[in-house]
């Protein structure tokens, strides 16, 4: 497990509205990050702050050089005065035809090679989307959000190819989503974000702690039961949980999982 | 009196009939063209202030059409009766002859046409209170006879040139051409923002086989005529038909024109054509 | 102040007001170029009324009404972009005027009298026809203001919603073609395209709200053509382009607001 | 219950791809239809065409005369050229500030109020786009994925309050969703779409059909079990499915339900 | 054929080879009017050459390249089309060059010069120099395809995908700047906006993929360009115009491809 990409200390702004309040985050190879937390909470702004697509107001990152990262938008819009096919847009990526084709396979689009990438559905760009970010071969892969609007095989079936790339090609994966009870199962460390960091850790261990019932419920709780327990993948990391949302004593750190120093809140 | 005239010919044609007292006001400096000229409000101070103003006409002065289009102190130069212009006939292209061609607008350089301008403005200037009638009309007398005698000169200097055959970039020299009698074969284009079409430029090649040189104005970037006269084989002769060039002083009109005619005898005495 | 200075005031006052919401919509609808499109096509209306023997400012006029509807029908394609579409119309319509300028009538057309157009010559004419097209717009676009701003924001939720796009988009159109129009021959193109855009430019930066955008861009428009005129009377500069140069200093004054 | 919207002997060819093929539908007031079925399979074009939206190759569409609709598009983008906040995005559905006061408390984004458009995030626009869609008080809702990018919370929440205010205001509600097992419980008829109706009928004869099962599998069924049982609303609507997708004979119509004409497959 | 008219196509075929992928990129980057408004400030860079009496050609090249900067720069705030910062430049420096033109500067400039150009008196050296610089050019622009598509597409996939964006951006916008600064003179500016976009526009409808527009482009702008001076040639119409129309008609032409 090496590290990939490393956040401290992070603080975001826009105007006097504050979005992410000290954060830290690591992320590691062969190694899932799920971020959760309801909507506005900064997800995505943290995403965008870890791949310096917005500058934080303060805080470091760090990477390793020459990291490969494959991403995945939230949200992709697409000109149309510019022609564009599925094909050629996946080779924008830089992958190999041979890699874009076993991408296609693998996401279930390869019917759509020839389509115009503005005129493809919903499920059908995020397919695609997600197809790019894989056939990178990246050693880091930061899907937001990368099931929304992909119907129900698909988005398990997703979740699934995801979690077998990460074994597979041992690259690190950082996640959002809100899919908590198709996530969870697949998923090594979950962080639960609220502008600030609410709990992390690993996702059963994260299910039971008070701030995550706070925030989503007993309801999510029990959904994520149902699917959690079916699931045949056995996790060999321990689950504890470090939470500082009532500004509790920390744990000892143990693992390269992403931790939060204490601060003040501004 | 205060005088403002639109472009420096003009301000040539009416010094000689102005004294310390009056003033003369040029609207268009030698470096801007009337396309883009944008007034100023001391321009618009002037011309409403003016007790005479001079412009040739909406043809070459389109941006005055309207300020003056009120203002009684205007003289519209191409409405003067005593006027004489070129034969349409000899202005128009074989494959040009529509009804309406537009008239040749630079009428200064027809000398006789100078003196009915002076005329004219001698006899505005006398109808103006608090000058001297006296005075201007011998003011333009003295003008009459160096026109005169300039027309002399001028007749004699281009009698030579008479059997000369020349092309002209633009349409610009029909009254100098009617007056000296001289013959010129073809103009490249009409006007300054008609571009010629091929066809046109390739048949004036074979027109220009008769032709001694090619005449056009000096702008600060010649290029693309002197490659059009490199087109044709003819030797480029660069005319100062606006007065660009003429230092300031005295007797500027004549000095004008006789540059003019001096320029085209450099044609003549070219060396490709000697 | 001299007559000539409260005519060209008043004239580019006209213009600056309508300008405010019809230079915002320019801006949010990428058709900053508008007027620069309908000037080159000003010089084929120009050989048209030659040709067919009407008008001239009565031809133009409907060349502009008619390159605005040609316009709206190019976007209904939907593959290209507004500015795009100006820039072929534009070239096209300026490029057919030369060819045909050559072949009927001789008759010398400025084409950069178009461009120019001279604030200061303003009559009090010129005056009571722009601020009467203008008035009429104005309350045109303030009436339609909600479906306006709808199918500008979104065009298939304004449909469902109810608004005759189609309809609404033509008149806004018009709206802008006529007001332009009229005001070319008067102030030139250069000054009204300029009132157009960098009031509702400048003003973008310091609003949150269409409405706001549009009356501060009014605000600024006017406050460019005053402070150009002062300029012009005081410095004796070229008016047109004091205002424009008044109104690109407001810009960059925003320009200097930190963004969020 | 009255007849809304209906649409007859749809065809939609994008090019060469058949994308509808003989659709008929038919949206009643105070009833929730929901369009299910895998990416690509038409559901947003179908919408499309029932609002006028996009032409169809061929068929027929009745509309009640002044019919007020609500409707909530799949994506959205506005220009960053045009300042917009929130509050006037709303105004211009051309609801009152009461209501839109009240929609802005249903859907729990009464904060954004001043925030711009173009800032919000994903799941934040979703909701602002449902009270827009909700404030106007239409006759008929037409939703595009609702809960889209929505948080867990805010999914469950937002799919009863569209229950809600079906029963409150009796409008109809015509909705594409892929959350089978949130939305079923909350809905009249299902229709099952894959370029033409699969099945179509009420959720728990629909989730028992093989065509069904074909499209999402034992698994989604179980989910949607999982869900539907925890519900403790009672429907009295019968729920019988239609369907011909192996062309089978057709059972008698006995409501206005939707109804798919069988012809020869193109 | 005349020595003109060989000049006149190989400088002609030479810009609308470039222009083919330069013209796709402005489609696509709402860059319609880049042209028109390097022409504009063609004015303020010829004034500035006059002051401080530098080469006026080497000055009007100079002040398209930072033109080009300045746009990049005003990109970056985002919050206006480029289309609108296009029209805030262009007005701004050609209002600046007229006032300047009024204060200094005693050589007389003609504006026409840059606007219209002519073809026909292309010289051998232009075709050399315009050739050179469209080549270079070329070169560039197929060595950095990937790249430049990458951030046309979406720039934030491309640089986090490790592009470098600015840069790229950059040195676009340079490259487009210089082959219009180069041809301006020569073509003029209308025909190279003209080459630019239409056959661009047109071959958008045609074309499935970035490089195959860019392509037919290029091949639309040749047959263009021939066609254009043929009928100039037949029909003596002015021939940058002719060339103009004829892409025009070409664009007409592919409207009546029904859309899928
Ligand atoms: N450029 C911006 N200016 C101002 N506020 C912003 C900007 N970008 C985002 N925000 C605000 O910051 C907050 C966090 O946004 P972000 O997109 O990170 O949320 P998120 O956690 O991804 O939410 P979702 O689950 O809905 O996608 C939101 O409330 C949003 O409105
Ligand atoms: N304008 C178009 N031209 C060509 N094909 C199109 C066009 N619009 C949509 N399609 C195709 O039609 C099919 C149906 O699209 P549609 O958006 O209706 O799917 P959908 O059921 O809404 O899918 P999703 O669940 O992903 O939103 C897709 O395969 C899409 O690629
Ligand atoms: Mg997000
Ligand atoms: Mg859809
Ligand atoms: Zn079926």
């Amino acid at each position: 497990m090496d590290k990939l990409l490393e956040a401290t200390a992070v603080n975001l702004r826009f105007g006097d509205k504050q979005v992410l309040q000290n954060i830290d985050l690591c992320l590691s190879s062969a190694n899932i990050t799920t971020l959760i937390g309801p909507n506005g909470a900064g997800k995505t702004s943290l995403v965008r702050v870890m791949l310096g697509l917005q500058k934080p107001s303060s805080g470091n990152l760090w990477r390793l050089p020459k990291l490969r990262i494959g991403y995945m938008p939230q949200k992709l819009t697409i000109d149309s005065s510019l022609p564009l096919t599925v094909k050629r847009f996946l080779e924008l990526g830089g992958a190999s035809a041979n890699d874009i084709n076993r991408a296609l396979a693998l996401t279930g689009v390869e019917k759509l090679k020839t389509s115009a990438m503005q005129n493809l559905s919903g499920g059908e760009t995020q397919r695609v989307l997600l197809t790019r970010a894989l056939a990178r071969k990246p050693h880091l892969l930061v899907l937001d959000e990368p099931v929304q609007g992909v119907d129900v095989n698909g988005q398990v079936a997703l979740y699934d190819l995801i979690n077998q790339i990460r074994h597979e090609q041992g690259c690190g994966v950082l996640m959002v989503s809100h899919d908590l009870h198709l996530v969870m199962a697949n998923t090594d460390d979950v962080i639960c974000l609220n502008q600030h960091v609410c709990c992390h850790g690993h996702p059963e261990s994260v299910t039971a702690h008070p701030a995550y019932l706070d925030l989503f419920g007993p309801k999510a709780a029990q959904s994520l039961a149902v699917y959690s327990h079916n699931h045949d993948h056995k996790h060999d990391l321990h689950g504890d949980v470090i939470c500082d949302h009532d500004h509790a004593a920390h744990k000892p750190r143990l693992s390269l999982r992403p931790v939060q120093k204490e601060k003040p809140h501004a | 009196a205060k005088l403002v005239v639109s472009i420096e010919p003009l301000a040539m044609l009416v010094e000689p009939l102005l004294g310390p007292d009056d003033s003369l006001r040029v609207l268009l400096k030698p470096n801007t063209s009337p396309h883009h000229y944008s007034l100023k409000a001391s321009d618009m101070r002037a011309l409403q202030q003016a007790d005479l103003i001079l412009w040739v006409g909406p043809e070459l002065e389109q941006f005055l059409q309207k300020p003056l289009a009120t203002l009684p102190a205007a003289l519209q130069l191409d409405q003067l009766a005593q006027l004489s212009w070129p034969d349409q006939a000899e202005l128009s292209e074989p494959h040009h002859s529509h009804a309406h061609t537009a008239r040749d607008p630079h009428l200064w350089l027809n000398p006789d046409n100078a003196l009915a301008v002076a005329n004219a403005v001698a006899q505005r200037l006398q109808a103006l209170a608090g000058v001297d009638g006296a005075v201007v009309q011998a003011r333009l007398a003295v003008m009459q006879t160096r026109i005169a005698a300039l027309s002399v000169e001028l007749e004699r200097d281009l009698g030579e040139l008479r059997e000369l055959q020349f092309m002209v970039y633009h349409q610009a020299y029909g009254h100098w051409n009617q007056r000296f009698g001289l013959t010129q074969l073809s103009a490249v284009s009409l006007t300054p923002e008609q571009k010629p079409g091929a066809r046109h430029i390739y048949q004036l090649k074979e027109r220009a086989k008769d032709a001694q040189c090619l005449l056009a104005e000096a702008f600060y970037d010649n290029q693309s005529t002197q490659q059009l006269a490199k087109e044709l084989g003819l030797p480029l002769v660069l005319l100062d038909p606006l007065g660009t060039n003429v230092a300031p002083g005295e007797h500027r009109y004549e000095t004008l024109m006789r540059n003019l005619a001096a320029d085209m005898k450099a044609c003549l005495n070219h060396p490709a054509n000697s | 102040m001299p007559d000539f200075m409260v005519n060209a005031w008043l004239a580019g006052a006209a213009v600056a007001i309508v300008a405010g919401p019809l230079g915002s919509f320019a801006v949010w609808r990428r058709m900053a170029y508008f007027g620069d499109t309908l000037a080159h096509s000003a010089l084929l209306g120009v050989v048209f009324g030659l040709v067919l023997d009407i008008n001239i400012n009565i031809a133009v006029t409907l060349g502009c009404l008619i390159l605005a509807v040609a316009l709206v029908l190019l976007q209904q394609t939907r593959l290209l972009a507004t500015d795009t579409l100006l820039g072929i119309l534009s070239h096209s319509t300026l490029a057919l005027g030369l060819v045909c300028i050559g072949l009927f009538g001789n008759t010398r057309v400025d084409l950069l009298a178009y461009l120019f157009g001279d604030l200061l010559t303003a009559t009090p004419m010129d005056v009571i026809t722009i601020a009467l097209v203008a008035a009429v717009v104005l309350a045109l676009v303030i009436g339609f203001w909600r479906s306006l701003i709808s199918i500008t924001v979104h065009e298939e939720l304004a449909r469902v919603e109810g608004v005759k796009v189609e309809a609404v988009r033509m008149l806004l159109m018009l709206a802008m073609a006529l007001v332009i129009a009229i005001a070319m021959k008067v102030v030139g193109v250069l000054l009204i395209t300029a009132l157009l855009i960098i009031p509702a430019a400048a003003a973008r930066r310091i609003t949150h709200t269409p409405e706001h955008m549009a009356g501060v861009a009014s605000l600024l428009g006017l406050v460019a053509v005053s402070s150009g005129l002062i300029t012009s009377f005081f410095w004796d500069t070229p008016a047109g382009p004091s205002v424009v140069l008044s109104a690109s200093t407001l810009f960059a004054l925003t320009l200097l607001k930190p963004q969020r």
